[in-house]
């Protein structure tokens, strides 16, 4: 390989969607042996960039050149082929087929009997364990994806785009669904990867990330490059100014809101399912927001699933104003002016085909009859303008179906479509993943907001900063166990991950 | 007027049936350097048949010949045509008498079905009386299995009634052992034919079919279960009288089938619609046929048996 | 400037290439035959879309859930037999139900559009309770309608023989129009107007529309959003079974007779006509524009390879290929642009 | 301890409740008439199954990938045809091709398959390349093949009349058996066998048939995967094609002859047999197991209700639920996962 000062250079790259130019003259230079961290806000081109270098988009304009030599890149196969691998930001299991398949689809190893190939099985399951035990990554290469968690199938995808000896990876977004814990573990891949002198091409919107891992940044703002600076130059203050194009003085706004009377009471809650929460009991306040902190498979997403009624619950009891309620579908929870934000985007969220006016305002349908059946569409057109400008969603327009926003544009559109129905209990499952910094913050100012006007909050966050910045309380579950609730004068991050794992085994 | 202007509109029942296709092109033969006739496929879709017509009538044909899918949808083609003026000769499956009466131009040419029921009835009668060998369990009573057309179908309905009813009146008890539909249909024939000789076996002495296609696929379940070879014998009859049916008499695996004169229904369909597209009133004469009640041209049916067979073209 | 103009015309055809296929098909059989631009050719061919609309739509509501119905074909059937036998001249000679005194017309066609209407509903329980795959749900009922149809157009006196001698106000509905000659409007048109307005508004100002079109794009997510889910699904295929119920009573109507064959495939003509017309099988997409085109471009179809006098071995060869043309200029649409 | 064995059991009917269907309808079926448990029995009803088999694995490989397959009844359609048609007795009075001269049996039966196989791999460009949808893709052959199958029927002297007259050999293949008498094995169930053997180790073992899998789990991570997913798809329906061929083939040898309405609504069964089979329509899942229990579960239903002389009307409204029933069963092992 001959040594050039860039393994990879997108020269003048120009992309347009109808109604979007997503990319407008961006360059972009990657060092070998380096991890060059790629930021801006949600729609700002970030993904469609990395898609144009990956062969799924064709670029309008601009040339790729990998080790100096300017290449053609058609489809996925050919990035492969010019070593180049991609962890998506929408996350790309086979959920049917085992691991280990999915691993290695497109490459599984064969044997030779006679002059036929065949499936190597057991090279496939040798090769599987290598890798996780290089990684040291604790996985069944045998278990069927499908069956398993999100961060679990984000570490399949990063040990597969590890697994293609690429010298550049691109990994978009790849810990917005993992705990601190699989965070370090991706971060000592990383290093690894960074002393064979593979690239990394780094996107994330987590500015403590972006500063620990990365050596250089370039930064992005509507389809255009800010610049590049090399990180140890950069303080979070200033990529942020750099980003959104103003200041942004604190991460987190202050807490105005003021705990009331109980609205919610949860006792002895235990899950149908035998391996998830038992024995759960807690309160939530009007005005409170309750953070719930814990490891993955600490079964936070089941016990909110299951109080919006999407779960089935064995035994205990909910109260909502000291009046026992029955939760059985979240027609029901609708019904107790309660709204769940999953924490699945893709698979439980969006309608991908339809329009954002249509993603924003399917919960509150209720609220656009008007006689004889029929809706309100000036008013369903209404509200949904003025989300978009209050979220300050990036779309061509209200029309633009859903699948052409950026992944976190989409976030947003959801987080409108619940606040749209009013909601008193309102359970976030991750609220800000994939959101970027100015996003956060004008989100966590509404949280406070609806908080402020006697709203009850319950947010599952992984981020400990998120959750020491935004809670009253602190509730952290451990094994589907609750094992402490902290109030947020005394929890640290020390303190919430001993809770964490006090039932691990 | 000048034959060449004139076209007749056809529609038959379903391009894909044996023997509609024999009279088809019959019709077609018959036409050839006479008068321009526009076949066209009902696809076994009444509405799709009325379609049909409503575009005749819009272009203006001077005649229609029509196989009914549903004959009693005979009606409503009826008032059409009459509302303009364009004669209909209906044929192989009868309309109601009330509709038939509903217009001077309105004519048909068919086969009775009762009719090749009672012939195929008959053929097996004669060969149980001429073969006491036959009554396998000698208990002087036919034991036998059904293979029916289409349900609902008429040739279906009426050939399995008149069929056993020959049967019974030359004198012989009959008992139904089995009775399913095969829907005209030769690989369905041949399924229905093994699981009844895999439930009643060598019990039964006579299979009827509603038509040829289902009694060789009887044949060849037969076969599979060691007939015909070793004289081990079955009687089976179908209707039609197809070319492999021919074959099968020849083979002498078949034992009678009921020929459907293809072709002089073909033949006495044109002739009566060419006849009355040039305005005139159909006689024997212009048109070569007998005509019945002044509206009706019947095509007997024929047994057809070994010993004849040649009679078939 | 004049580049944009292009862009504008290209996204214009793709926009609307189903629309475009349709005036093709039309422009191109009119070169052909002159006499095929006509208010008969048209009224004809209106004519024969109308039933086919009915039941069409009823297989996209059924569609746009990301399902699919294979009851329908069997269903026109069971209404078409169902209405005819109650609605049979006064002294027809083989009457199905001899003694039956004259119903109002009305009562003999709701009571066979609420079989289609029960028929539609266990369809739907059965897919949205007990989580069987649509495909199997309808395939049982197709095949079970079928049966039960054949054992009422069975009975005795009646033993399977066609259902004719209809009543002439039945008839009339199937027949007659407002007006009469070239440029009258025939009954069965209006009523498809009619329906096709209706769906229009369910599918597009509805809460239940849009319930319909959010199970279709992603029923773990409209679980989430707080619809029931089971209760949506139970009505769209009640309705689709009612309007395949209303689609066979006008088949009978239209025809004057009934058997228990009829309606045979049916479901596969208005799949083909709602996938042509942009209905995806995958659900959440569908409009009723596309629906009607799509039963109209089946329908200019057939009524013009026959006008010009295709031999209907060709017409099956240049339907198919005319099919799969459409759709792939249509499909460019929805392709992502890459 | 006890309650650990019961959820086993629970757990064991659940996984293999498609199984347990199959038996149970045998035992049912022969608690009515203990004849039915017999080798001619079996034999039959494997005899029966065993073109279907071929036919519905064929079905499967499109399935699998998240298609469907409509043209699978007329291709079996077209291949009967034609390998009838050269595969006539010398002296036979109406030969579709007086003067051919005898052809070596492979030779027929190989232009047969090449022809299903050209079809499928139309089928498959069209979909891979042009995007059409399966649906529609396959539809469009459908009805073309189905014409032009009709055209060639159609050719003078033969006018659309049964081919009949097979040599015995071809006959042979369809009828004969390895050994005599109850206990011989039918050459069909033999071909059968070895193509269920081959297509399992084509779905389980080789690249290919793991390409499938992703392709249908999920068409977007199988790209990005770098499989040339247009490539596959296009082999996948080539390879259906001439499954479907070789279907046609044996059907017209089995029956000693052909018309072109061979194999009409074969490709409704197929699906039918491998969604009751746990193939899924939505893709990525499915089993050569599967495929064959949910075709014997059909053929044991025919037979069986047959066997037992239940009334033909009776037979559909059984045969409807026990469809649906069937499959609300062995749905239940993926809800449980909830
Ligand atoms: N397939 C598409 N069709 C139309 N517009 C698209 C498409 N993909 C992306 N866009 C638009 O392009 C712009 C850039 O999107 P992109 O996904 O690259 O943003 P991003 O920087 O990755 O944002 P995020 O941080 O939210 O993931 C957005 O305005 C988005 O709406
Ligand atoms: N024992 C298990 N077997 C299979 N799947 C499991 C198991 N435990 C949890 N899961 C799955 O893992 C996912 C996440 O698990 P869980 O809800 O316990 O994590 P969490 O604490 O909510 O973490 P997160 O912050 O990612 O939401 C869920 O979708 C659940 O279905
Ligand atoms: O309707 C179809 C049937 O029509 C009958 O007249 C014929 O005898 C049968 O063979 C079958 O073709
Ligand atoms: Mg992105
Ligand atoms: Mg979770």
């Amino acid at each position: 390989m001959a040594n050039h000062e860039f393994v990879l250079q997108m020269k003048h790259i120009s992309k347009e969607f109808p109604g979007v130019k997503a990319l407008d003259d961006v360059t972009l230079q990657v060092r070998p042996g380096t991890v060059h961290a790629l930021m801006g806000e949600n729609g700002a081109g970030k993904s469609t960039l990395m898609k144009c270098l990956f062969g799924i988009y064709k670029p309008d304009a601009g040339e790729i050149i990998v080790n100096g030599e300017k290449v053609n890149i058609e489809n996925p196969r050919d990035a492969l082929n010019h070593r180049i691998s991609m962890i998506h930001q929408e996350l790309n299991p086979i959920p049917y087929r085992s691991v280990m398949e999915n691993l290695w689809v497109g490459r599984i190893p064969t044997k030779r009997i006679g002059f036929l190939k065949f499936v190597d099985h057991k090279k496939m399951l040798q090769d599987s364990l290598q890798l996780f035990e290089d990684l040291e990554m604790d996985m069944d290469p045998q278990a069927i994806v499908g069956n398993l968690s999100v961060s679990k199938v984000q570490m399949i995808e990063i040990a597969k785009a590890v697994s293609f000896n690429s010298q550049i990876i691109v990994m978009d977004e790849p810990t917005s669904s993992l705990t601190s814990n699989e965070v370090e573990q991706l971060f000592q891949i990383i290093r690894k990867l960074k002393s064979r002198g593979v690239a990394i091409i780094y996107i994330s919107h987590k500015m403590e990330e972006i500063l620990q891992i990365s050596d250089e940044v370039t930064i992005m703002r509507d389809g255009k490059r800010i610049g590049t600076w090399p990180a140890s130059e950069l303080t979070t203050d200033i990529i942020i100014s750099r980003m959104v194009g103003r200041d942004l003085s604190q991460r987190f706004p202050e807490r105005t809101n003021t705990p009331g009377e109980v609205l919610l009471r949860v006792e002895e809650l235990t899950s149908a399912s035998p391996h998830s929460f038992q024995n759960i009991s807690f309160e939530l306040r009007k005005g409170e927001i309750l953070g719930i902190g814990g490891l993955v498979g600490a079964q936070r997403t089941e016990l909110v699933e299951s109080l919006f009624g999407l779960r089935k619950i064995k035994s205990g009891k909910i109260f909502i104003r000291d009046k026992e309620v029955q939760i059985h579908s979240p027609v029901d929870a609708k019904k107790n002016k309660m709204a769940l934000l999953t924490e699945e985007r893709r698979a439980t969220g969006i309608f991908p085909m339809l329009s954002v006016l249509e993603n924003t305002t399917i919960a509150n349908q209720a609220s656009y009859e008007k006689s004889y059946f029929l809706l309100d569409d000036k008013k369903r057109i209404n509200d949904t303008n003025e989300s978009i400008n209050k979220l300050k969603v990036k779309t061509p327009s209200y029309k633009t179906a859903i699948q052409n926003l950026s992944g976190g544009n989409q976030q947003k559109v959801l987080l409108a479509r619940w606040l749209l129905i009013e909601p008193e209990i309102l359970l976030l499952d991750e609220p800000t993943r994939g959101i970027d910094v100015g996003a956060k913050f004008e989100i966590y100012t509404l949280i406070v907001e609806l908080a402020k006007q006697g709203k009850g909050i319950i947010m599952i966050s992984s981020e400990m900063p998120e959750l020491l910045g935004m809670s009253d309380r602190i509730m952290v579950m451990s094994d589907g166990k609750l094992s402490g609730i902290l109030e947020s004068y005394e929890a640290t991050e020390e303190k919430i991950m001993k809770l964490a794992t006090k039932y691990m085994v | 007027g000048n034959s060449d202007s004139k076209t007749i509109g056809v529609a038959i029942y379903k391009f894909d049936d044996t023997f509609m296709t024999g009279v088809r092109n019959a019709i077609q033969e018959a036409a050839k350097g006479k008068v321009k006739v526009d076949i066209v496929d009902s696809q076994n879709d009444q509405p799709t048949q009325n379609d049909k017509v409503n575009l005749f009538i819009s272009k203006r044909v001077s005649a229609l010949a029509i196989n009914p899918v549903d004959r009693t949808a005979a009606g409503v083609i009826i008032d059409k045509a009459k509302q303009a003026n364009v004669p209909v000769v209906f044929f192989n499956r009868e309309p109601l008498k009330e509709d038939m009466q509903k217009w001077d131009k309105v004519y048909y040419v068919g086969a009775k079905a009762e009719e090749s029921g009672t012939l195929s009835g008959e053929i097996i009668a004669d060969y149980f009386k001429s073969h006491p060998e036959a009554d396998k369990n000698k208990d002087g009573v036919l034991q036998y299995v059904m293979l029916k057309g289409e349900p609902g179908h008429q040739d279906a309905e009426l050939r399995t009634k008149y069929s056993i009813m020959a049967v019974e009146k030359a004198g012989i008890k009959v008992q139904k052992l089995a009775e399913d539909t095969a829907m005209w249909d030769r690989v369905k024939g041949q399924e229905k034919m093994a699981a009844f000789l895999s439930a009643h076996g060598d019990k039964i002495e006579a299979v009827f079919a509603n038509n040829d296609d289902m009694a060789l696929g009887a044949i060849e379940a037969l076969k599979a279960k060691g007939y015909f070879k070793n004289n081990k014998f079955m009687p089976v009859v179908g209707v039609d009288a197809t070319a492999p049916a021919l074959q099968a008499l020849k083979e002498g695996t078949l034992l009678g089938t009921v020929l459907n004169d293809a072709k002089n229904q073909g033949k006495a369909t044109l002739a009566l619609a060419q006849v009355l597209s040039q305005g005139q009133t159909p006689t024997k004469e212009n048109i070569g046929y007998e005509i019945t009640d002044g509206k009706y041209v019947w095509i007997p049916y024929k047994k057809i048996t070994k010993e004849n067979m040649n009679e078939v073209k | 400037m004049k580049q944009l103009d292009a862009k504008k015309i290209q996204n214009f055809f793709v926009q609307n290439a189903i629309y475009i296929v349709l005036i093709a098909l039309i422009v191109g059989i009119a070169l052909y035959d002159s006499n095929f631009i006509s208010i008969i050719t048209l009224r004809d061919i209106l004519l024969q879309s109308s039933t086919r609309i009915i039941i069409a739509l009823g297989a996209a509501f059924v569609l746009i859930t990301g399902g699919v119905d294979l009851s329908a074909g069997r269903v026109v059937g069971l209404t078409a037999v169902l209405s005819a036998s109650m609605l049979q001249l006064d002294g027809y000679s083989r009457k199905f139900f001899p003694d039956l005194p004259s119903l109002p017309l009305w009562l003999p066609i709701l009571l066979a559009i609420l079989a289609g209407l029960i028929i539609g509903f266990i369809n739907g329980f059965v897919v949205a309770k007990l989580s069987v795959p649509p495909f199997i749900a309808t395939l049982g009922s197709m095949v079970a309608v079928y049966g039960l149809n054949s054992i009422y157009f069975d009975l005795p006196p009646n033993n399977s023989q066609p259902i004719g001698g209809l009543r002439s106000d039945f008839s009339e509905l199937g027949t007659g129009a407002i007006g009469s000659g070239p440029y009258s409007i025939p009954y069965v048109v209006i009523i498809a107007i009619i329906i096709a307005v209706i769906v229009w508004v369910i599918f597009n100002k509805t809460r239940f529309g849009k319930n319909m079109y959010a199970i279709g794009g992603n029923v773990q997510a409209a679980k989430v959003s707080g619809i029931n889910v089971a209760l949506n699904l139970i009505i769209i295929y009640a309705i689709a079974g009612a309007l395949y119920g209303l689609g066979g009573v006008l088949e009978a109507a239209r025809t004057g007779g009934a058997t228990n064959n009829y309606g045979n495939m049916y479901e596969l003509d208005a799949i083909a006509a709602c996938v042509v017309g942009g209905v995806s099988t995958s659900g959440g997409v569908g409009t009723v524009a596309g629906v009607v085109t799509g039963v109209l471009i089946f329908s200019v179809i057939n009524y013009g390879l026959t006008f010009i006098g295709v031999n209907p071995y060709w017409q099956l060869i240049i339907k198919g290929l005319i099919i799969v043309v459409a759709v792939a200029f249509d499909i460019r649409k929805y392709l992502a642009k890459k």
